[in-house]
């Protein structure tokens, strides 16, 4: 039995006995390459899911969608690793109980789906633990290794014309499963922190806030980078600031449940070398 | 016998527009994407993409633009309007959506309060358009009563050789015969034929879908919370339309000086409607989407006689979610069957 | 692009400049602005096309501008009076602005009251909190030509006694003979000397039981009092094309154009702010 | 003769030490570079990055930060959970291109009036050697401009 056929009924069974109201998981899409988000309530409409190596967006935000979960009743959704592990921040920061989410985890190598064992954030730790470090996926690789290779000035030079494309759509927040903010920053207005008009200035502003606010929050699931009207490479910055927190603070976002958000919380001797 | 500019001499083309005093624009593709940019000669030209990524709209309607600067000294306050540069220019390779884009909201522009910052701007610029010989599955103006070949809001259509060597030239209006007496003496007269156009299938049926909304009853369906269970609530879609034209008044400065700009706005986001209070009229991402349809195949026909869509296609090419107004109105034209 | 189109003289996004010339706290964080023109040009124009009903947007530079109603009438045109609720950043702005200080103000837009239409009818106002002054522009528009109408009965009920505004003009109108004043306040609002009544505007409404008889009524307040109301109206036998409201929405433009007021095909800023009862019947009320 | 470049710097600094420190720096009568603008808050856990980028938008050619020591937070903790923050918010400001140099951290007690002033002379002379900030430059005349199209 393929996966795909194997997690329909899995998917099936869930519904059926009325231990979740609703799978998350993916369709169908316009075209032949693309899957879309599906939302499953009843056991008949599990057979439009589809599972293969098309299957890449986080789905772990539709979660905190607005009442959803308030009901007390669980949802199941298909996630990977990346998935997994955001669910793990959204428990830990308090926006979702996850004892509501079942899991039917996969991850893809190659074309392929392979299935994940368990179902509960829980089950996962093992796995999670073994990926600390490990750069999800080398999209980008070269570019972020050049990146890094130049000096602050060709690095501004780099965004400039990269953030000069921003047209504010907010589509790279809208698709992240972390930036669940009722009301965003750029959202405020008093006082306006950043321009909410989209000259070259104000994206530099919104994107570096952006960022910032995912630092040691960002589980690199790429929905952003996916989601860019404009193909900015944003998760060049991301896995940037993934690699510092590691670094830094042995951080790695969405370990568990109940790790303790890297920015709220310190060590007594965290690094300080470049305070006087 | 038609006129024919054959590909060898765009550059010249260029070259007699920009004396002429023309700013040439066109598709130009950098940091991996294609707009509508200024132009130094033909080779910066790419017209083999089907359509580029973003639309036309933001050469007359920009995503930020400086309407004026106030200076505020302790009696008076001095108002500088920042009107658009006035100059001519000419877009070469547009695609016909994106130049009966702008056809379609010029009324809007120009409902009984005429929007300068726009006609400054419509009034100064001469569409070359070129027809479509390739489409992709998002394309969708047939169905909205346009073609790969439609001359609406266009001055100069080209229609592709079957050679693939150039164009075949109809002017369409004075503004686009003035433009192209510049470069007259480069056009051939011959017979050669055009390549046919590409072949975009019908996806619905718009005037079914149009009435289907206009039915009072059909705004409480739950088919709009079905369909736009997975938006995101982001504004790409709206962002690279080139018939949307929302857009939020901003002003960036301090006490003393700054400047009032014009920025895109989105119906798809949360705060666009909510009023200080706190109540929103439209509150949830289905009334956003709800209002995006309607409005666009409803409310602007009823007031402007046309669909306020030109059937790029590029809020499905785009989506994050793969939704769209393709799908939608397909369903709709199921559900008005 | 086959026919050109010219532009018009004038940048309609301009505002004009006017000077505060007096304020006035009407309830806490409720503030009245009495504004001049200061361009005469200006002034003559606004003379020209201010009627009762309609808004304009009113802005500091560096904040912004903000939507509201000219709370004063069309019988009294050589300034301009809006009544704010302090609530967001522009209005916070135009709160700490003092006398002499400049604001810039854009319209006046919209449609407007058809007070011609109220001829010879008895007129019957009915608003709740803030949203009196809307009513107030109606209200004096017809106390200055009192002849050309009716009895006059105005429902006026806010949330506590300190949220009633314009209570100066509330004595006024409570002594003049020629007009019929009901205030109310919601139960618990009421102060110690609280001499009127106490209630939902609804039920006082129904308790006052002004006749329907040749009569037209002008409504404003919060949506959900709207609703209530209105249903009390038509127990009292109120056609909804008897009854006036304004819609209130954000606003950017004014000009029908930045596309956010729109209650299904209507642009409220050019096609309102103005409407009877009925043609908000038939808006898709999910949208109001 | 060419004149001297003088920097701007703004000081985000903590009630309880550092400007305690710039106070006894004063009352001291030291004498300090006079190029820093002090900018007073209630503990360095309430510096926003945000802060820091409107800083170099409005003209800043450096920005200093400074708090209690660790362990002397008149909060407990606010300067460690500032810490971190400032850890990370580097690290993306020098992946963004903004050369880190330009933004000083320090901690200063309310008695370290000396360091304060010694502190004070140094940034400004290291931002002096930097030159004026310019990145922002193009940017900010961007947004003066004309829509460029």
């Amino acid at each position: 039995m393929s996966i795909e056929q194997q997690y329909r009924t899995r998917a099936k069974e869930l519904l059926s006995s009325g231990e979740v109201k609703m799978v998350i998981g993916y369709s169908k899409g316009s075209t032949p390459d693309r899957r879309r988000p599906a939302f499953i309530s009843t056991p008949e409409d599990v057979e439009t899911l589809v599972l293969d190596g098309a299957c890449i967006a986080n789905l772990s935000g539709y979660l905190v969608t607005e009442g959803l979960l308030s009901d007390e009743k669980r949802v199941a959704v298909f996630l990977r690793p990346e998935g997994i592990r955001a669910i793990n921040i959204l428990a830990a920061e308090f926006q979702l109980n996850a004892a509501q989410v079942e899991i039917l985890g996969f991850n893809t190598e190659g074309n392929e789906p392979t299935a994940l064992s368990g179902s509960k954030v829980d089950d996962f730790a093992e796995l999670i633990g073994t990926l600390k470090g490990i750069i999800p996926d080398t999209a980008g690789e070269e570019l972020y290794k050049k990146l890094e290779a130049m000096s602050p000035q060709e690095r501004f030079d780099f965004w400039q014309s990269e953030f000069s494309k921003c047209i504010k759509c907010y589509a790279c927040r809208q698709a992240c499963p972390m930036c669940y903010c009722r009301r965003c920053i750029v959202d405020n207005n008093q006082p306006q922190w950043v321009n909410t008009s989209s000259h070259t200035l104000g994206n530099f502003e919104w994107n570096i806030v952006r960022a910032f606010h995912l630092s040691g929050r960002c589980v690199e699931c790429g929905n952003c980078d996916r989601a860019c009207p404009v193909n900015i490479p944003l998760r060049l910055i991301n896995r940037k600031m993934a690699g510092e927190v590691l670094e830094a603070f042995d951080h790695f976002a969405g370990s568990s449940q109940t790790q303790e958000p890297v920015m709220a919380s310190f060590k007594k001797d965290d690094t300080e070398t470049f305070i006087l | 016998m038609t006129k024919i500019l054959y590909t060898d001499k765009l550059d010249n083309c260029v070259e007699r527009w920009r004396s002429a005093g023309l700013s040439v624009i066109g598709p130009v593709r950098n940091a991996n994407i294609t707009a509508y940019r200024p132009v130094g000669s033909a080779a910066d030209l790419e017209l083999s993409q089907i359509l580029p990524d973003r639309s036309i709209k933001e050469l007359f309607f920009p995503q930020t633009e400086p309407m004026m600067r106030y200076s505020i000294k302790k009696d008076a306050i001095n108002t500088e309007e920042c009107l658009p540069p006035v100059g001519p220019r000419i877009i070469f390779g547009a695609r016909p959506c994106d130049a009966s884009g702008l056809a379609i909201d010029d009324p809007l522009f120009g409902w009984d309060y005429k929007d300068e910052y726009w006609f400054n701007r419509r009034n100064e610029t001469v569409i070359v358009s070129i027809a479509c010989t390739k489409s992709d599955e998002f394309c969708m103006c047939t169905s909205l009563k346009l073609s790969p070949d439609s001359t609406k809001g266009s001055d100069v259509l080209l229609r592709p050789l079957e050679s693939g060597k150039g164009w075949q030239v109809e002017e369409l209006t004075d503004r686009g015969r003035e433009a192209f007496k510049a470069i007259a003496e480069l056009l051939t007269e011959g017979a050669e034929a055009a390549a046919p156009t590409a072949v975009v299938a019908e996806k619905f049926d718009a005037d079914a879908c149009s009435e289907w909304l206009r039915n009072p009853e059909n705004f409480e369906s739950r088919f709009w919370k079905e369909i736009s269970v997975r938006c995101i609530g982001c504004g790409s879609c709206t962002y690279l339309c080139p018939t949307c034209h929302c857009f939020d008044i901003q002003d960036e400065g301090d006490t003393f000086t700054g400047i009032r700009r014009k920025n895109w706005d989105s119906c798809s986001f949360a705060l666009f409607t909510m009023h200080t209070s706190g109540h929103n009229p439209r509150s949830t991402q289905s009334a956003r989407w709800r209002q995006r349809i309607m409005h666009k195949f409803n409310y602007f026909p009823g007031k402007f006689s046309a669909n306020s869509c030109s059937g790029c296609g590029r809020c499905t090419r785009q989506c994050p979610v793969d939704m769209g107004i393709t799908e939608t109105l397909q369903e709709i034209s199921k559900l008005s069957q | 692009m086959t026919e050109n189109i010219h532009s018009a003289p004038q940048n309609i996004y301009k505002p004009a400049i006017m000077k505060i010339v007096a304020r006035h706290d009407e309830a806490p964080g409720v503030r009245t602005m009495r504004l001049e023109f200061q361009d005469p040009a200006e002034h003559e124009q606004f003379k020209e096309t201010f009627r009762t009903g309609m808004f304009g947007l009113y802005g500091i530079y560096g904040e912004g501008e903000s939507t509201f109603c000219v709370a004063s009438p069309e019988t009294r045109k050589e300034y301009i009076e809006c009544t704010f609720r302090q609530s967001g950043r522009v209005t916070s702005a135009l709160a700490s602005a003092d006398v002499g200080d400049l604001v810039t103000f854009r319209g006046p837009y919209g449609n407007r009251f058809p007070i011609e239409d109220f001829y010879g009818k008895n007129l019957l106002f009915i608003a709740g909190g803030i949203a009196l002054p809307p009513t107030r522009s109606v209200i004096w528009s017809c106390l200055d030509q009192r002849e050309k109408f009716g009895k006059v009965t105005i429902v006026y009920g806010a949330r506590t006694v300190a949220d009633l505004v314009y209570k100066h003009e509330l004595e006024e109108w409570q002594k003049r003979d020629d007009v019929d004043l009901v205030l109310a306040v919601d139960p618990g609002g009421e102060s110690p000397d609280w001499k009127h009544r106490v209630g939902f505007v609804p039920t006082v409404l129904e308790e006052a039981a002004p006749s329907a008889e040749n009569c037209v009524a002008v409504l404003c307040g919060p949506p959900i009092m709207i609703k209530f109301t209105l249903n009390s109206l038509k127990k009292l036998g109120f056609e909804e094309s008897n009854v006036y409201t304004t819609l209130e929405n954000r606003m950017k433009c004014g000009l029908g154009k930045c596309g956010r007021c729109n209650v299904g095909s209507v642009y409220v800023c050019k096609e309102g702010p103005v409407f009877t009862a009925a043609e908000v019947a038939l808006m898709p009320q999910a949208d109001l | 003769m060419s004149e001297q470049f003088e920097p701007e710097i703004v000081a985000f600094v903590c009630t309880y030490c550092t400007y305690a420190g710039a106070d006894l720096a004063g009352t001291s009568r030291l004498k300090y570079a006079p190029n820093v603008r002090i900018i007073r808050l209630p503990c360095t856990g309430r510096i926003s990055p945000m802060f820091i980028l409107k800083a170099l938008q409005k003209g800043a050619d450096g920005v200093l930060i400074s708090g209690c020591h660790p362990g002397d937070c008149h909060f407990t903790h606010g300067n460690y959970h500032a810490r971190r923050r400032w850890m990370v918010f580097r690290a993306l400001l020098n992946f963004i291109g903004i050369p880190p140099e330009r933004i000083k951290y320090s901690w200063i007690s309310a008695a370290e009036g000396l360091k304060f002033a010694d502190l004070i002379n140094s940034i400004t002379e290291d931002i002096r050697k930097l030159g004026p900030f310019e990145q922002y430059d193009k940017l900010i005349a961007e947004t003066e401009a004309q829509a460029s199209l």
